[in-house]
């Protein structure tokens, strides 16, 4: 199983998570966190004070899934998360040893 | 008449409580934007107490006051930078100082284009819109307040009434807000999903301070502490009332949950619909009438889905519907035992219903040639980078809500 | 005597300043409860409103103060739907339009009920809330406040008096919370862990608010612009103050830190127990009444603990424990220098402490059996799930704060 | 002179919009500090009201309004414990009971150290700021509002005018606040990274209830519902929306966006500048005062940089320069047609100046010795482990927001 | 060493808390996220307009442990967490290769 | 590639992120978090009732990188976010299976 962290763009959520419900991903959770990239951050200004801010607002949603739907997943994201400008985001994937659901205390893949 | 100290008691406090409103008007609408747009939200409002207070002081209450010119089309030049304005009562002759009575009507004059803002929230550019309303309170308020407060036509001629603002406040701006929206367009995203309000507990506090500034609006029309003073108080108040709960009552009948923003839209239709004849109808009438706002401002919601504009914030389900309304039902409703300058029946509705199509169209006319003119020459909108991102950081550099350190 | 204008400015801004404070009773408890409930917290006050409102007019109003029958219990029909209620002063001769004393006493009807929100927050479901309030309002507030303010028993017989609400509104309220408390049963988790308010900045911000209203609650109630007026409003800040201040000392002195959260409860429960005694009590007496206020309602905190009852936001400690407090030490300190209404000494105590009970009872009794009686009828607790994810959600398919898109 | 109602309205419901200020300022201040220190700056601002009201009333309002001892240096104390304050107007003769003056007068002494506590936000320990804030308010502040207001040496020696308090309220907290700041250094991390506000959209609404307030402060302090009062309320408004409106152009015009704190900073300026000179110039006057205002005090923004202290929310850009631009533009602008009190020219000018230096330097010296003989008896800094951790937690055991639950 | 990452519901939190701290974690980060899964989601309002929410507001609590304490954590979360109702979440597993604990630049299980 | 996780005290986050921007990262994503750890906590009081807060308001980074840049990476956290008292945090790092820059479609070490 993986975990698939996107870091994408706030109002790319909704359009995301739609997508990846076609894909056949069950669930998934999403948190807001601010991202530092190529992105050139803005200016901000405080009574007079000009300074740089290089953190923007970026949604982080995360994915545990079966390898076999990983790939899905990722093309998914991309595509649907792409606008083509700088600060679209990234996904990583990471090895995941064990799931566990909770309510029934299913293991692996039926868990997911 | 002399001026008379609780008069201008009254009136005083009626003039801080409608300034208030501005600053209440900016939390309910900010409330209901994203987060990310919350403070251009507050900034709309605000910016009019700074635009409209100087553009008042050196023309626009000249033109609305002084004077009667062009058959009452428009006042005349005498009052510009409030000259000869002093402590007395020696030009209106009010029983409160002139420049109390000018001061009053100018917290009207703010409030009015502030509250076109919702309708076009999170995608107007600042700089367009401060010229708007500078222009727009200048040739579009500042007419209007005369043909119906100043002497003009639609007093003198039409013979309509309108207590507190529902032809020059409501209509006028509800009107403007419609103009604006068709020459803006819809948000980026505006029919896909739902666009959320942020927060909703600044939005339910506005309302509260709408309702507690109201007061000022409609009992401060009367101009005076007296009787009709106390009459305009209740009857908005169980307007108010009235609405907010027919809003909740109409949300559940038609399948829904009572919600919070459903009654202090509810409260604040109400406080529309009974704006022009809080001191005409008696406390029956104010009973429909907030019955009428409640159930109808609520179905009102659904022309911007079916009619396809983007309405932010439903300034014209809320303000131009609940305005008609009241100066509608203010024709048939008139109660002369209340105020004799309104007999109710078929003339005056006649003339109540000549006076909504009046302002109706000369501010939509307006407003729509103000709004494309500008386009032209500065552009109205928002880029699309600065609305996906946010207008607080594209337009002010500013962030509403700082990641705690 | 004559409709004053003087009088009528103060007594039109204080209703307004009456009414504004359920707006901020709404944001000092809503700062206290967790978000998930943020919104229904609120509607629960707003929804007064509303609903009161309507009540009012219909018959509450009639009940409490038209005529005066089955010897000082009960006001006749009289004023049903504000029959007859005009612009001039005929019916109750105050210096004052009819209208607005009704206005003005209607505030006071709107916010009693809202007070017992707090007792009830997070675990009751909205439609019962509202049966409870629009029955309590007719059969428990109209009566009571007939009995002290409309020449019934408690003011013609028992001889007790009440400047601004002690028995009608805080004891009323207090007692009726407790009522529902134990009916209602505690909060799921309640006392495993602290729960802990969502929002301090908003309660504090609501006791601002309140503060700020109370001075129409307790320096209109002189029904005038006056030195009575000005004694009471002096008196109520005092209160205020002091108490607030011996709230935070009270803390420290027992081992804590002084807490914002403390200093506003602090003053809120001497506004409370100033409220019977304002008009009343020289400035050494507010001094002691704002003393006792803080350190008593501090201790009284401890109640729910002992005795196992959850009243989610203290009602029971500030404002029926206030409001005792007030009533009675109104009868030690009366100062016939500023009021020769009340005397003060152990006639006058004896009166107030009879007329305590009688609140207390009448309200905890009918409070309890509507409760009963609903609670058979609808059910008066949400769902546990819904408890669970939050009544916003749950009842009002709302959510106060939204993730930033 | 007898007591007059309407006069008694005005004062009443004036009284109470400065008590309101205290919660917007705390709003206003609020908004601008770290979430961590969120609940430690409402309280410094609302501990006023409890700590300087105790004061007041015992002692301070006698230092300042009972007699005139020492050539016009201190009054007597006649008053202490509001001795012999009664129902009438006996002792002051205004045309508003005794009582209701003296409260009116509690607002100001409020609601001055509160101002202070911008400039030493997010580092003062809190029981230092309480022992500061009451030795302050019986030897700075009651003495600094005797020589104005209470008939000592500058209003009848130097001959100085001060209409609302520019120089009691805001040149004397604005001085006692640069004292603090030398005395406390400034906060870890200063200088390094630009400290950002954690909820702006708070900051806009307290400037929103200051400017409402405001009214009642500036109108107000004619002691009278009349036409020196309207004066005073269109000079404030207008000087306030000038002012406001000249921010953010300096603000672009400086090559930056124009903000909605700039806004709201610009419009405080504005009315922090009118404050003494709103009963005495004409409306040109306010447009000049308003423009002076926001674009000195914008400029004036950079002096902790050039100086390098930290202040942390500009209260010395804004209150003591706004407060001696009043003063002195005062001299030029006042209007002998608006009030024959005050004839601006050379003369008045001069006597303006030389309050102005006063008032400073009293303030400033007095200011710095309490700081720092508090300093040294327990210490005014929080520990460091506080001030990271955040004042709320570490001085008051709370925290301002809670994790959702 | 592994990293556990638990969604459940908000209001365990505490309860889980403590449970962890029995089983001898000292340490874990938590945050605030919006979870989408089999649970229902909810309808909300805004002005009339109706529309479903599928996403809810959960925890996600992070614990890096030692590889010998986590079947323990694992069951400790397990157990605290169900409620037996859709929403209960899940519990994931991921491989951990060094923590550095920063105020003593102790490493691997010493810094867990 | 590692996904280096990091919980740090808020008041270091301006500073670690000036240090690894000098180290060669192009990119970091930061949310707030509520830990749990040795540091003591604190107590707070609600209306007279006092209770223990075990949690602190730490801030919680995530960079992802390519090997090579691991180690720097680590003690450039460490030595920036140290001030040697409890509650300096912890430092993870995980392996990552692949990195995909959603604007461009790289994958790999190209994409981090
Ligand atoms: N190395 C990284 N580690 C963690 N998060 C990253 C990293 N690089 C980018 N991000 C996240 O992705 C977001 C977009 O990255 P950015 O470099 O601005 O855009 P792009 O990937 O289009 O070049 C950042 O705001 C951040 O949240
Ligand atoms: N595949 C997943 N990836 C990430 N988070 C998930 C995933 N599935 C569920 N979750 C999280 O767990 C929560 C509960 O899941 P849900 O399916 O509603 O309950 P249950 O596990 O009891 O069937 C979700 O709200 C979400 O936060
Ligand atoms: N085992 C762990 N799992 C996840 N987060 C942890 C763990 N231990 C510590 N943390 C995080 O690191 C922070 C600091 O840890 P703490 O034990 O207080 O300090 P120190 O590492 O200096 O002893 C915690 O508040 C928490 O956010």
């Amino acid at each position: 199983m993986k975990l698939i962290i996107a870091y994408i763009a706030p109002f790319k959520l909704d359009e995301v998570r739609d997508a990846l419900k076609e894909t056949g991903v069950t669930g998934l959770s999403a948190s807001n966190v601010q991202g530092f990239g190529r992105q050139a951050g803005h200016t901000e200004t405080y009574r007079g004070a000009e300074y740089d801010v290089d953190m923007v607002p970026k949604v982080r949603i995360e994915v545990l899934v079966d390898d076999s739907l990983a790939p899905a997943v990722i093309s998914s994201i991309e595509t649907t998360a792409r606008t083509g400008s700088i600060g679209d985001g990234k996904i990583a994937v990471l090895p995941v040893e064990d799931v566990i659901r909770i309510r029934t205390g299913e293991r692996g893949r039926d868990a997911v | 008449m002399e001026v008379n100290g609780a008069d201008t008691s009254w009136i005083l406090i009626s003039s801080a409580l409608v300034l208030f409103m501005t600053p209440g008007l900016a939390l309910f609408y900010g409330g209901m934007v994203r987060a990310k747009n919350m403070l251009a939200m507050l900034m709309m409002n605000y910016v009019a107490m700074g635009v409209v207070t100087i553009l008042w002081v050196v023309v626009a209450a000249s033109l609305a006051f002084s004077g009667n010119e062009v058959s009452g089309l428009v006042g005349n030049l005498g009052l510009v930078g409030f000259r000869g304005v002093g402590l007395g009562n020696e030009i209106f002759g009010y029983s409160i100082p002139d420049s109390l009575f000018l001061g009053f009507q100018m917290m009207f004059a703010i409030i009015t284009p502030a509250l076109i803002a919702g309708a076009v929230a999170e995608r107007m550019k600042f700089s367009a819109w401060v010229a708007f309303v500078a222009i727009w309170s200048v040739i579009v308020y500042a007419p209007m307040a005369h043909w119906v407060w100043g002497g003009g036509f639609i007093a003198t001629q039409v013979k309509a009434v309108d207590f507190a603002g529902g032809l020059v406040v409501h209509i006028n701006a509800g009107a403007a807000a419609l103009a604006l929206v068709f020459v803006l367009g819809p948000r980026i995203g505006w029919g896909n999903s739902v666009i959320r309000p942020h927060n909703l507990p600044l939005t339910i506090l506005g309302a509260g301070i709408l309702w507690f500034g109201w007061f000022g609006f409609n009992a401060g029309s009367a101009l005076g502490a007296n009787g009709l003073a106390a009459q305009a108080f209740m009857t908005t108040h169980i307007a108010a009332a009235v609405a907010a709960t027919a809003w909740i009552v109409a949300e559940s009948v038609s399948g829904g949950k009572p919600t919070t923003l459903g009654f202090v839209s509810g409260a604040v239709a109400g406080l529309v619909a009974i704006t022009p004849a809080a001191g005409f109808v008696n406390f029956m009438g104010a009973i429909i009438i907030g019955i009428a706002a409640g159930v109808i401002c609520f179905m009102a919601l659904r022309l911007k889905t079916m009619f396809k504009f983007d309405d932010s914030l439903d300034v014209i389900a809320v303000h131009l519907v609940g305005g008609i309304l009241g100066a509608l039902l203010l024709g048939v409703l008139a109660d002369p035992a209340v105020n004799e300058l309104a007999t109710g029946g078929m003339s005056q509705l006649t003339a109540q219903a000549i006076s909504v199509v009046i302002a109706f169209a000369y501010s939509f006319v307006l407003s729509y040639v103000i709004a494309k003119v500008l386009d032209m020459l500065i552009g109205i909108r928002a880029s699309e980078t600065g609305e996906r991102e946010g207008l607080d950081i594209a337009l002010h550099e500013e962030q509403a809500y700082q990641m705690a350190e």
